[in-house]
């Protein structure tokens, strides 16, 4: 160890994309030992900083001190040496390779045979970890099959297979159930008692000022705020990160109830629902709670049309449907915003208005042709209303933050403007500004009468907006409550507990 | 030692012929005439091969594909002078006579029976003294070859040249291309040479049928014909409607009936252990405005009609 | 601005060989027969890469082109005979049979119908089998040559009559050169302008997106797959009048041009990139670029190494004009 | 055991064709002639398709193998004449010239560096610019070709003397096997079984990944491009020696042939998937069909369609067991 108490520092950073200037001027350092949150709002700068510490991109101006040590990464290989781990926003996982087989990418263990690589070795040392921290992954699955959660589980794994010193997690709990990111914390926890850094990236409050030692906030690529936690309140950092006062994060809402607008009855799947039950009134927003792998992505599937039901039937303003495709959903006024925004969500080389546009083209009078100025207008009106940060509708999805990204999404189907709302993980990434803007649309929606199903990972999300929350457990319903009548221990309590 | 013979379902022996490529009117019209020539000395035939005139490789492979089914002798066209010889000396060490049609191989003449072709050479120098004589013995000229080194083409063209430069010292040669051996690739090709000596050409000289084809409406898009004096190689209905039209100046066709024919009776001579002889000339023919109609009374296979 | 600069370049590159050719063999070049030529000679592979622009914006590729080419070019030719009556021995024969009219019109129909059948039978095996483009087109282009090899045993049909698409003309315009502005003005406007055209580019980029945004993902992919079938039995028609027969062996290898003209124009074969003007641009860019050589009097190898090296020049500046903009 | 029943799957469709032609025509399938010849007519293809293998899981492609081979073959037939002591006039007249065996090695080994270094150029070209594989080397296929028909005219080079990688033994093994063997034995195992191999498969599963993982992708990519221009290169020798010379235009549209072996085979042309042994199975496959197709008398045509059908029912069936395993 040596005497310089920052584990990293970095001076000066600079860093521009074409016209867009990501970083100005960031100065940073994190204590050894301990955990440094980053917050801010979406497109603030959190990624492309960490991006520039491991090595992906190349600061414009400005340095970069390990250890007081000034280093240059030109390659992630370098900053990995010098015992820099990433976790990184997006997957970043070789999917048709073994959960070994990417812990040890670039880091494999060598047999005595010339050139040849110890196999079980990799494998034992892979299970022995998953053991030691409690994780449920079998070391030789194939990434491709596991789920999104599971996925940043062998993310983390990497990060600790590498040794490193600092592990930076941009998000780390985005796509994790409460369980799950008990589990993280815990984790992150013992790294810090053993003498490693974290930089922890989230737009969770409660996680952040729970976990963290310290905490920097950037807006607009720069640092405005740099303090110990315990110096701050939610209020202060959330004022900081947006320049303004949030009150009333889960604004009141007092819609009352119209007609029945949709009923599940006894929906089953090939993907391990069975017997899922449910209504949702016009201007009810109901919500369903449970750990990872409960099964409401895939219940949201089944309703989609992107998983054939194998029994059960689905009934939509008293008419039921068979629904075989999401094309159908869509023309019959159901929408479906999906978790995983880059593998279902986002076409991202096409511009945000493409994007915003592609399931509407009927909705809006395009059925065939095309209307160039009426749809950049609409999306012009559309992005203001969901505060997309972005240099013009046209450009291309890449060039945005993750969250930004997301807004495009929920943009996309408030244009669809239908009856029945389907939101899996919607605030995903959304910085605490965003999101309460989200629940204002969520207010919005209900008030016009529309029907919504509101599916998360944050219980207090769920009872900050929801009229009523079901409770899922190994694909089947095992709760369903009044808000009001609940509470979150008792949810945690049915989701997580065995029959 | 052969374990037996391959014969077909009325236990006739059976020749292989194997054309440079399936894939041609002409190929198909020797087809014809070997399988004539089987039909009259009581043999069955295999006719196999490329499909490809350019296809080297899938016709060695034809030929020990043959081979292994022990005919008893093989017609062979050769699609390359080089890469055949190997093949060809294989089949003479499994004591299979063979003999070699249309094109040259290279190699020792002791590994086939006997060579029956066209007398290419002499083609190409009757179409230089066709050109020579219409065009009073000066003026310029362009070849439109075919792919590069198939041995007959190249024949054409050397005699053509050959025979240009010594009879004739005041034609000039301004312009040769290889094509990729597809009418449209001719065409442009044609096109193209006529297009880069604007207005110089006089003569034009295709050494084949595709050639002469691409050539043809090359000459009849720009409106050249006539002006240009056209001598092919090889025959269609739309050549020979040009030779009808004035449009062409002459063809000079061959006889590939008779090329399949010979074949297979000089192979079955061999096969006989009678003696043959190594090189059979096969004559060409012209076609011209005077002769047009004797030939497409005689020998419409040979105009390709 | 940056979609402007990324056509900008091909565009560019078509002016500056243009320029090359006129400054080193003007009197060649610059002549109306000429540049008539040469468009006439790129109207098949232009009707052809329109279809495939498509299919590569869809992240797809159509390998199968040319030698379809060549099995439509047979089967139209082959109902051609037929509807004027000939018997089978008179079209294995290679007879000359009178052609009429309306049996030309019908030979057309058929080949475009060939292809748009065979194009669509490629696109169903690729959605509903879901196998790779690649493959299932490298074995359709296998196949398509064996048929049109086996129609008439290796022999081409030939139809000397029909010279409506060589040199046929209506008001004075040659008949291809009209067809080959209405294919191009359609597919360029269905690409940009139509809901069609966002769902080729939105498939392309992320076929799970466009799944999930409700695009009936097959059907726009057997769609694209018959279009350009049917281009290529439109082109197989222009190619068999300009032979005055259907060769079974024509477009052989013509499918690398194509894809070559279209990925020079700008799109990219990873999917959801891509223009018409682009492609019309990389085609002619082709064209003219090979028939200046010949007229520089370059021979047939040296033009070879010069349009490989034109692919590798034309994507790398491309490349380097997009990261610049970026 | 999923892993299991997709190698199974290309090898129950090997030993199909293998009882199919060994009972329609048992007298000429099962002779060790024609067993022998259809191992070494498929050894140049299999010597290509490792190469190919890695550069498939990749998920790139390399099309110009194909011309490279003639390419290659050319070069190393020159320096056989040249360090022969062959003058210019003897070698362009294709006159045949006494080699010795230094000679004839060095011409190996130049036919072999020479597909290293244009391979490796290809490699360098995809990483530094950032180009896409597919037209790197669709204008690298027409350099090739060219370059290849310019080195001699468009005539071969004979080397009649040259016999060592066709008929030459050692102790009773034909040379040619034990190279193949040897090339197998290798790039199979630095595929399953070193970090060289964990990386090509990273970077074609995901380019990113491998890149954060510290993976050096660009120096593994121009490896990879240049191992199998170095087989290629191989693989023209032996064509070379079975040919008694080198042809400009040798291996005209065998990258087709290569790939489709190789996709069959179960790799993946999205990359991430594959095998060396499925690979293996693949050209076998196509070898023993063609083979056995011409031994039933079937016509090249029908074999074209044949060979077709089989690529797509390969995939096909391919695609079914892995959704079933799935
Ligand atoms: N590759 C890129 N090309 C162009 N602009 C980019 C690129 N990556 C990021 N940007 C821009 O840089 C800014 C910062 O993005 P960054 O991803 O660092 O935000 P973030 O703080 O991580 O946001 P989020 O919370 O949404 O993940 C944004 O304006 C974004 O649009
Ligand atoms: N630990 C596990 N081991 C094996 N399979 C699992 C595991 N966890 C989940 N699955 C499977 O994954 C599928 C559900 O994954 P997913 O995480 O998408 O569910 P979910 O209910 O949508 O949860 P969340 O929305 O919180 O991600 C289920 O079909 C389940 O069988
Ligand atoms: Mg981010
Ligand atoms: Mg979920």
């Amino acid at each position: 160890m040596s005497d310089v108490a920052y584990a990293l520092s970095m001076e000066h950073i600079s860093k521009s994309f074409g016209p867009v200037q990501a970083l100005k001027d960031v100065t940073f350092s994190a204590r050894r030992g301990t955990v440094h949150a980053l917050c801010g709002e979406n497109g603030a700068g959190k990624s492309t900083l960490m991006k520039v510490l491991s090595g992906v991109y190349k600061e414009d101006a400005g340095r970069i001190l390990v250890d007081g040590v000034v280093q240059e990464f030109a390659a992630p290989g370098q900053a990995i040496e010098a015992g820099i781990s990433m976790l990184y926003q997006e997957l970043d996982l070789a999917e048709d390779m073994t959960v070994y087989e990417n812990v040890f990418l670039g880091r494999e263990i060598m047999s005595s045979i010339p050139f040849k690589t110890d196999v079980q070795a990799m494998i034992d040392r892979t299970r022995a970890l998953c053991v030691h921290y409690n994780f449920a992954i079998d070391p030789e699955a194939l990434i491709r099959d596991l789920t999104l959660g599971q996925c940043q589980i062998v993310e983390l794994l990497k990060a600790l297979m590498r040794s490193a010193t600092i592990i930076v997690m941009d998000e780390p709990t985005s796509s994790l159930s409460e369980g799950e990111a008990e589990n993280l914390f815990k984790v992150v926890r013992a790294l810090r008692q053993r003498g490693l850094t974290i930089i922890y990236i989230s737009h969770r409050m409660e996680e952040v000022m729970a976990l963290s030692d310290d905490l920097s906030i950037l807006r607009d690529g720069e640092v405005v705020h740099s303090d110990r936690t315990s110096q701050m309140s939610v209020d202060d950092v959330v004022r900081h990160m947006v320049g303004r006062e949030l009150k009333d994060f889960y604004p009141a809402r007092n819609v009352a109830l119209g007609a029945v607008c949709f009923e599940a009855d006894g929906l089953a799947s090939d993907e391990g629902i069975h017997d899922v039950s449910f209504t949702v009134h016009k201007g009810e927003v109901v919500g369903m709670a449970g750990l990872v792998g409960a099964g409401r992505t895939e219940t949201a599937r089944a309703i989609f049309g992107v998983q054939p039901l194998t029994q059960g039937s689905i009934r939509f303003k008293g008419e039921t449907l068979r629904i075989k495709r999401p094309e159908q959903a869509i023309g019959r006024g159901i929408a479906l915003l999906t978790e995983d925004r880059k593998r279902t969500g986002i076409c991202t080389n096409l511009p945000c208005s493409w994007n915003m546009t592609l399931p509407n083209y009927e909705r809006l009078g395009m059925k065939r042709l095309l209307n160039l100025s009426r749809e950049r207008s609409l999306c012009e009106a559309l992005g203001k209303r969901v505060r997309v940060k972005w240099s013009e509708p046209d450009a291309p999805a890449s060039s945005l933050s993750g969250g930004n990204q997301q807004k495009v999404l929920i943009a996309r189907w408030l244009m669809a403007d239908t009856e029945f709302i389907i939101f899996d993980e919607p605030t995903r990434g959304i910085d605490v500004g965003a999101k309460k803007e989200i629940y204002t649309i969520i207010n919005e929606l209900a008030a016009a009468g529309k029907a919504q199903l509101l599916i998360s990972s944050e219980l207090p999300e769920l009872f900050g907006v929801c009229d009523r929350i079901l409770v899922m457990r190994r694909g089947t319903l095992v709760g369903d409550f009044i808000t009001k009548e609940t509470t979150p221990e008792q949810v945690m309590h049915i989701a997580a507990v065995e029959a | 030692k052969k374990l037996s013979s391959a014969t077909s379902d009325n236990n006739r022996q059976v020749i292989a012929v194997i054309p440079k490529g399936t894939a041609s009117m002409w190929w198909e019209v020797v087809h014809k005439g070997a399988a004539q020539a089987a039909r009259e000395l009581g043999y069955d035939i295999i006719w196999t091969g490329p499909e490809q005139e350019s296809d080297r490789e899938k016709q060695i492979q034809a030929v020990e594909d043959v081979m292994a089914k022990h005919v008893v002798g093989i017609v062979l066209g050769p699609n390359d002078f080089q890469a055949l010889v190997r093949p060809v000396e294989k089949v003479k060490e499994a004591g299979i006579p063979c003999v070699i049609i249309d094109s040259a191989v290279g190699g020792s003449e002791d590994n086939y029976a006997s060579f029956a072709a066209t007398d290419n050479h002499a083609g190409g120098a009757a179409a230089a003294r066709r050109i020579g004589a219409v065009l009073n013995g000066r003026g310029n000229v362009i070849i439109t070859k075919f792919i590069q080194n198939s041995a007959s083409t190249d024949a054409r063209a050397a005699g053509f040249i050959e025979t240009l430069g010594d009879e004739f010292p005041n034609m000039v040669i301004v312009d040769q291309q290889f094509t990729l051996g597809t009418p449209e690739d001719c065409r442009q090709k044609t096109a193209d040479m006529l297009l880069r000596n604007r207005d110089k050409v006089d003569g034009l000289f295709a050494v084949n049928h595709p050639s002469s084809v691409g050539a043809f409406k090359a000459l009849d898009g720009l409106g050249l014909t006539g002006r240009v004096k056209m001598v092919g190689f090889d025959s269609d209905k739309v050549l020979v409607e040009g030779i009808e039209a004035g449009k062409v100046e002459a063809l000079i066709v061959q006889n590939p009936f008779e090329i399949g024919y010979q074949g297979v009776q000089l192979v079955v001579k061999a096969i006989n252990g009678q003696s043959v002889a190594k090189r059979v000339p096969i004559p060409s023919m012209i076609a011209d405005r005077d002769s047009i109609e004797r030939l497409k009374r005689e020998h419409p296979t040979a105009l390709g009609l | 601005m940056n979609k402007f600069a990324k056509q900008l370049l091909p565009f560019c590159s078509l002016i500056f060989i243009f320029s090359l050719w006129t400054f080193l063999v003007p009197n060649e070049f610059l002549t109306v027969t000429n540049l008539t030529n040469v468009f006439s000679r790129s109207s098949v592979n232009l009707i052809m890469a329109a279809g495939m622009t498509f299919v590569i914006i869809t992240a797809g590729i159509d390998l199968s082109v040319g030698t379809m080419m060549g099995m439509c070019g047979m089967t139209g030719a082959l109902a051609m005979l037929r509807f004027s009556g000939a018997g089978t021995d008179q079209i294995s024969g290679g007879g000359s049979i009178e052609l009429t009219t309306a049996a030309m019109t019908g030979g057309v129909l058929v080949s475009v119908l060939t292809g748009a059948f065979v194009g669509g039978i490629n696109g169903a095996l690729i959605t509903r089998l879901k196998l790779a483009p690649f493959i299932v087109t490298l074995g359709a282009m296998s196949i398509f040559r064996g048929s049109s090899l086996l129609m008439n045993n290796g022999k081409p049909f030939a139809v000397s009559d029909f010279t409506l698409l060589d040199t046929g003309r209506v008001a004075g315009v040659p008949v291809s050169v009209i067809l080959l502005v209405l294919v191009l003005a359609v597919t360029g406007f269905v690409l940009k302008y139509t809901r069609f055209g966002r769902y080729t580019y939105a498939i392309g980029s992320n076929v799970d997106t466009a799944f999930h945004a409700g695009v009936n993902v097959n059907r726009v992919l057997v769609s694209i797959y018959a279009l350009t079938g049917a281009l290529v039995g439109l082109a197989a028609m222009i190619t068999t009048s300009r032979a005055s027969s259907a060769q079974p062996t024509a477009g052989l290898a013509l499918e690398l041009d194509i894809i070559a003209a279209v990925i020079i124009g700008g799109c990219s074969p990873g999917g959801g990139r891509g223009s018409m003007v682009g492609t019309i641009i990389g085609t002619l860019l082709i064209g003219f670029l090979r028939n200046g050589l010949t007229l520089c009097g370059i021979s047939t190898n040296w033009q070879l190494v010069a349009i490989g090296l034109i692919i590798i020049l034309a994507v790398t500046a491309d490349q380097i004009a997009t990261r610049r903009a970026a």
